[in-house]
């Protein structure tokens, strides 16, 4: 009999509990959006904060309000996904990852100091670094720091950016206090690395891997410009190859045959790089001379059959074009022509054009210095 | 020379000093519990050197441990803070305490209390009072064993063990209690004589080893006053508080003592309270600690009234006849909002309403 | 008299968190910001007071005529969440303003265990209505100071150098720790 | 005699015993100059001058890029040679104009203003303005626009600022003493521009022949009909006496407001070297190119006071303070206190260079910064009432979000607070670094 008693209070209090739930879920109703939820699923939860708002949930809220924004980390696949929720045209997001634009190690950047105090970035940016140099990178780490997936090796003074590990966050973009750091398209494998607006007198003074303004490479492959005194890609394909090997100060970087972390710090990948860019300039001088000779071959012929007349650069064109990538041996050619102006280490260049019947290989070593 | 060919150093203003250090600070503070090691040394004879040194020794040992479990230099662990801190610890136990239990204590003072926390300056409680109760509550009764001093047997034993002759170190020690622990037994009852010289110079008392003597305190305290290490705030707040409310308490319920009117009577016991104990001590060494209280100057006054509060409420009315330990660490807790709400306004300050 | 006694034992000797461990959850969870810890202890007062008038009359008016005390933890349980809900429900409608300050712990405390305590409690030692509400209010007066106390701590850990293995709830509890020890300095305080 | 003084500050060992009795001497010009274009606070400079060109000493080289903003003017007679930036005493390169002297030091003609004592302040504003004078105790702010305030906020009181609280500097300390005459005329001058009534003059007491010379001047001098009350008033030696809130607190105990300006309580204050600007700019119409800069410290062989040309290098300075000392360590342009370290010597002096200070090894080096361990003595001893401690413990975990920008930027970066820290923090470079954070914000960035 009690055992009913209990089960009739228990099942009393039950019902009326829910009853009174039930009535009161109705009586205060408040509407919430399903999709925040939805969206905050899908969203990445790094909670990193690069989007401006404090973690995913408030970023999916506010997405669902109709604020225009885009998850940096999620890239496009969860634009996409979120796009759908919302029923909306998924904005174009391109995936991007941070870089340094410095490779100026303790070995090839100067100092003008020894700088006591606190060990960041930001502390040091007060008193103006201590590299000679002010554009460069402080090495002190404040972008490793806030990193959320450990993508910043700090090593010999400078902070290298693996791309693979990058989610894109932008946190070390705002953490650097010299704006060293920026956002490139993923896809993008050839960066300039030097950051420096210094004009190139000075700028050649300082670092041995400055961008010296020399403007080579701009005039070889178009995806290069100026921006002030410093180079920058800015075209949307791969770059020419090659665009590494015309830099006399060997700022360019092919991220596409070194990985970055290598290129900056490993003397034995810097070491193959000079061994690359020596053949290159061999292939070129070479192919120069072939040339040269074919076209003093033509223009004997031209002589000795005194037909035509005129030495036509297109056939001299389609002469060298038996060798692989002719017309961008052609592009650094006219450079190699255009620049003779120029006061820059390119000089080598062109007198081992001019005299390129005998080409001298000790040329090659000393680009840069 | 040519012009720009010098290096030199570069570093953010200002480039000089007054000279003052941490460990500097840390080593003139335990200079200044010197009378009051001295007093336990005669009171207590070797067995205070023991506790004293495995104290000390056992927590620089585990400050360095934890240092090198950090990858700090383990030679951090000579700041000086670490062995102030077992000196502090040593000083407030009974001289009859194991040598396993003193390293317990220093165990949880410096790892747990401390280094948890990130180790100097970092620690929210008092770490050698946080070991002096965990002590207290985990062994209640070695830890209110109290030896008298001056007692040959224990003299010997204890110089017996210290030299590690002696098997049962302390089968003969004769025990008494202390003066606040006699006051406490027989609060309802006639309180017992108490020989206010005793108090003060501390021969005589049984009590906890660096706390017998009030005047040995009294000198190390005005030693660090004089050297500006610490200031009057919150140790005169403390005694002063505790003296007030006692006085008062002894008003309302008069004690009988011999001979005396009940005014002075109450006057009596309000002077046996500020020298009873570890009033003192706690006073001028443990509530002064820089990291464990208040640092804006109302926010100290604001402490040093609470541990007074807290302390004689204790004494007079809890289950502990000493309440300074737990006072001190009670306030602890408060000081982060203590100082939050005693912030000063920045020179100039405009009221951003107004 | 006799309350002042219960209202200090409630508050400070017997404190709900630091003497008995009850609702160790939201001490911890809700004590990063002193405004939340605030804000918790305000819904907690809310809640207890509420649970436990609700509770004791369930028992004193339900259970105990038919003498089905046994039945009171799970009837307690069901009571106190569908009381939690509602409440919550009623304050989003009705104040949106008090809901913003304490909505989101209100989910926090149907978990929260010292609710149950307190409402079993004022059972088991046979307190009359008004002990009842003395007690819960103090009770969870004593919870708001601990986790107040606790909130100031744990501010001013933020600011530390906590070793990375100690970060967050490890060196909280270490702080409760001690904080328990410093409160039981309140023990024997008031006799029985 | 009492001297005023304000709460909290220190009292660090001065050193001006180094430099202080050493009369200024007229610096031999360098070979070449770089004239700073940022050597002030305000809109950047409009260069008038190009590589080639031959100027003159006083010729303008570049222009006041707006109002906020002062004239820049050759400091010798040669040949522009580069504009390409130079070092900047902040630890930043700017750009600069390298003039090479051709050692004839031929100035352009002078235009002084006409009896200047009646002359319309008007006149007396354009003067100054067109010689570029800006504040040469160190803040370099334009002084045509400190001396022009808005309607709303009437000046009755000019302070001059000869506290010169800053260890080891005695530039201020040699013109109070060897131009005391040009220093109080140009203060009358602003004191009539800004028709203030009550002209103090603030100096330490640590410098009782400057009060002096001062006294016996004012004594002697025919006071305009504006001037009510002139004195000269003894402060306690006390860093940082000289910072602005300071002084007007110590000597009339108005309080400046958080994000205030003096102006704000009416009252300006003038640096004395100012005031001496002014007089030359007023009388002589002679352009700022030239002012007294102590070089000292234990890391030079001869520590004394120059009449330096601004743009001279450093190095020259030190050449003429016979060399360094083998164990120098650390160049300081300005003071101990608030100077800025130097990476070398190639750096130029500025218009608001008052001191060259070279430290030698064992006064650079001390042990790593420790954990606070909240002593209080930064609390006691911030002059601006701050939390030091907590501020630069916010900006070392990265916490901004606890600071208050108005307390943070309330901190006048005197460095008092880092002098007596026990643990050795940086702590102003930790505000620094709050303050830079929030700048940034602001920016956007």
């Amino acid at each position: 009999m009690e055992i009913l008693y209990a089960v009739g209070i228990l099942s009393g209090l039950g019902v009326l509990a829910g009853a009174l739930l039930a009535y009161a879920s109705k009586v205060f109703y408040v509407k919430e959006d399903p999709r925040v939820e939805e969206v905050d699923s899908i969203l990445p939860q790094a909670n990193c904060g690069a989007c401006g708002y404090a973690g995913c949930r408030d970023f999916a809220k506010a997405i669902v309000s109709g604020e225009d924004i885009v998850c940096p980390v999620g890239g496009p696949s969860v634009a996409e996904l979120v796009a759908q929720i919302l029923g909306k045209e998924a904005a174009e997001v391109e995936e991007r990852v941070a870089f340094v634009k410095c490779a100026g190690t303790h070995d090839r950047a100067k100092k003008r100091a020894t700088y006591h105090g606190v060990k960041t970035c930001a502390a040091a940016h007060l008193v103006g670094g201590d590299k000679e140099c002010r554009y460069g990178c402080l090495g002190l780490g404040d972008c490793a720091a806030v990193c959320p997936t450990d993508a910043i090796t700090i090593s010999r003074g400078v902070a290298v950016i693996d791309p693979e590990k990058c989610i894109g966050c932008e946190l070390c973009v705002q953490a650097c206090p010299v704006n060293v750091i920026e956002m490139v398209p993923k896809s993008r494998k050839m960066h300039v690395v030097c950051n420096s607006q210094d004009p190139p007198q000075v700028a050649r003074k300082v670092c041995d891997v400055a961008c010296i303004a020399c403007k080579i490479c701009t005039r070889t492959d178009k995806n290069f410009t100026m921006e002030g005194n410093v180079a920058v890609f800015t075209g949307s394909e791969g770059g020419l190859d090659t665009a590494p090997f015309v830099c006399p100060t060997n700022a360019i970087m092919d991220e596409s045959k070194y990985r970055a972390l290598e290129f900056v710090l490993s003397d034995a990948v810097r070491e193959a790089f000079e061994q690359d860019k020596a053949a290159y300039k061999e292939r070129e001088r070479a192919e120069r001379a072939k040339r040269a000779a074919a076209r003093k071959a033509a223009q004997q012929k031209k002589a000795a059959a005194q037909a035509g007349g005129e030495a036509n650069p297109a056939t001299d064109k389609s002469a060298a074009k038996p060798s692989e990538d002719g017309d961008k041996k052609d592009d650094s050619k006219k450079s190699n022509e255009s620049n003779k102006i120029d006061s820059s280490p390119a000089d080598g260049d062109k007198k081992a054009k001019k005299e390129d019947k005998a080409p001298k290989a000790e040329d090659t070593g000393k680009e840069g210095e | 020379m040519k012009m720009g060919e010098r290096k030199f150093i570069i570093s953010s203003s200002p480039h000089i000093h007054d000279g003052s250090l941490t460990p500097r600070i840390m080593w003139g503070v335990s200079l200044a519990l010197l009378p009051a090691t001295l007093v336990s040394f005669y009171a207590f004879g070797w067995d205070a050197v023991r506790v004293i040194l495995v104290s000390m020794v056992s927590a620089v040992v585990f400050e360095a441990i934890a240092l090198m479990l950090r990858n700090r230099r383990p030679r951090q662990a000579m700041d000086g803070s670490a062995a102030l801190t077992g000196l502090l610890l040593g000083l407030t136990l009974p001289p009859g305490i194991s040598n396993a239990m003193i390293m317990v204590g220093t165990f949880v003072a410096i790892i747990v209390a401390k280094q948890v926390f990130g180790g100097l300056g970092q620690n929210p409680f008092n770490p050698a009072l946080t070991g002096r109760v965990f002590l207290l509550i985990a062994f209640p009764a070695p830890m209110t064993t109290w030896p008298l001093p001056r007692d040959l047997t224990s003299q010997i034993s204890s110089l017996k063990s210290f030299l590690g002759l002696a098997v049962e170190r302390h089968a003969d020690v004769v025990t008494g209690a202390t003066p606040l622990g006699a006051v406490k037994e027989h609060m309802l009852k006639a309180l017992p004589h108490i020989n206010m010289g005793d108090l003060f110079f501390g021969l005589h008392t049984p009590g906890s080893i660096g706390e017998i003597s009030a005047l040995a305190i009294l000198l190390g305290g005005l030693g660090l006053l004089v050297a500006r290490i610490i200031n009057w705030r919150i140790p005169l707040t403390i005694i002063a508080t505790v003296f007030a409310v006692a006085f008062l308490y002894y008003l309302a319920v008069p004690p009988k003592v011999s001979g005396m009117s009940p005014v002075s009577a109450a006057f009596y016991m309000a002077v046996f309270h500020v020298f009873a104990g570890g009033l003192m001590i706690g006073a001028f060494f443990m509530a002064t600690d820089y990291v464990t209280s208040p640092i804006f100057p109302k926010g100290q006054i604001i402490f040093g009234i609470g541990v007074g509060l807290m302390t004689i409420i204790i004494r007079l009315w809890g289950g502990y006849p000493e309440g300074v330990s737990f006072a001190i660490l009670l306030m602890n807790a408060l000081v982060p909002l203590i100082d939050r709400y005693t912030m000063p306004k920045p020179f100039g300050w405009v009221d951003r309403r107004a | 008299m006799e309350y002042l006694v219960l209202a200090i034992n409630a508050m400070l000797i017997s404190n709900l968190v630091l003497a008995r461990f009850l609702g160790i959850c939201p001490f911890l969870g809700v004590s990063k910001r002193l405004s939340t810890a605030v804000g918790m202890s305000l819904a907690v007062l809310f809640v207890m007071t509420m649970a436990s008038t609700v509770t004791w009359m369930v028992y004193h008016g339900v259970l105990a005529p038919l003498h089905l005390e046994y039945l009171r933890t799970i009837a307690f349980i069901l009571v106190i969440a569908a009381l939690v809900q509602l409440t919550e429900m009623a304050i989003q409608k009705l104040s949106p303003v008090l809901y913003e300050a304490l909505g989101i712990y209100l989910p926090l405390i149907t978990t929260n265990c010292a609710i149950l305590g307190v409402s079993i409690d004022t059972i088991e030692k046979g307190y009359s209505f008004l002990g009842m509400l003395v007690y819960a209010v103090f009770g969870s007066i004593g919870f708001g100071i601990a986790l107040v106390l606790f909130a100031g701590i744990r501010e001013r850990l933020e600011l530390s150098d906590v070793p990375k293995s100690w970060e967050g709830a490890a060196s909280s509890l270490i702080v409760a720790g001690i904080l328990s020890l410093a409160f039981m300095g309140f023990a024997g305080l008031i006799p029985g | 005699m009492i001297s005023k003084t304000f709460r909290g500050g220190i009292h660090p060992y001065y050193g001006k015993e180094l430099a202080a009795s050493r009369e200024t001497e007229k610096l031999p010009l360098p070979d070449q100059f770089f004239v700073s274009l940022e050597q002030h606070i305000g809109a950047p400079v409009k260069l008038l001058v190009k590589k080639g060109d031959e100027v003159k000493a006083g010729q303008l080289i570049a222009e006041a890029g707006g109002f906020v903003s002062a004239n820049i003017h050759a400091p010798t007679s040669g040949k522009v040679t580069s504009t390409d930036p130079v070092d900047h005493v902040s630890g930043r390169k700017v750009p600069a104009v390298t003039i090479k002297a051709d050692g004839n030091d031929e100035w352009v003609d002078l235009e002084p203003v006409d009896s200047p004592e009646s002359a319309d302040p008007k006149t007396l504003l354009d003067a100054i303005r067109r010689a570029g004078v800006v504040g040469m105790g160190g803040a370099s702010f334009p002084t045509h626009v400190k001396l022009s305030p808005p309607d709303d906020k009437p000046i009755d009181t000019l302070i001059l600022n000869g506290a010169e609280c800053e260890p080891y500097l005695t530039a201020d300390h040699r013109i109070m003493v060897e131009k005391p005459r040009e220093v109080l005329l140009g203060a009358l001058l602003e004191a009539r521009i800004l028709g203030a009534s009550r002209l103090f003059i603030g100096v330490e007491d640590n410098k009782p022949d400057a009060i002096k010379a001062l006294e016996d001047e004012v004594e002697g001098l025919q006071l305009p009909e504006n001037i009510k009350e002139i004195s000269v008033v003894p402060l306690e030696t006390k860093y940082p006496q000289g910072s602005e809130k300071q002084l007007i607190k110590a000597i009339t105990d108005r309080n400046v407001p958080v994000k205030g300006l003096p102006m704000d309580v009416g009252v300006v204050v003038s640096n004395v070297a100012t005031c001496y600007a002014v007089w030359d700019a007023v009388y002589n119409g002679r352009p700022v190119i030239e002012r007294i800069v102590t070089v000292t410290g234990r890391g030079v062989v001869e520590p004394g006071n120059y009449w330096v040309r601004i743009g001279t290098p450093v190095s020259h300075l030190i050449e003429a303070a016979g060399g360094y000392e083998d164990d120098a360590a650390k160049l300081i342009i300005g003071g101990p206190m608030m100077g800025f370290a130097q990476g070398t010597d190639a750096v130029p002096t500025m218009k608001s260079t008052n001191g060259v200070l070279v430290q030698t090894r064992d006064e650079v080096q001390g042990p790593d910064f420790a954990p606070c361990i909240r002593c209080a003595r930064c609390v006691e001893v911030c002059p601006m009432n701050l939390p030091p401690f907590l501020l630069a413990a916010a900006a070392e975990a990265g916490r901004y979000d606890v600071l208050d920008q108005d307390v943070l930027f309330s901190c006048v970066e005197c460095g008092s607070c880092a002098y007596v820290c026990p643990s050795r923090r940086p702590l102003v470079q930790f505000i620094r670094m709050g303050k830079a954070y929030f700048r940034g914000q602001k920016k956007g960035k």
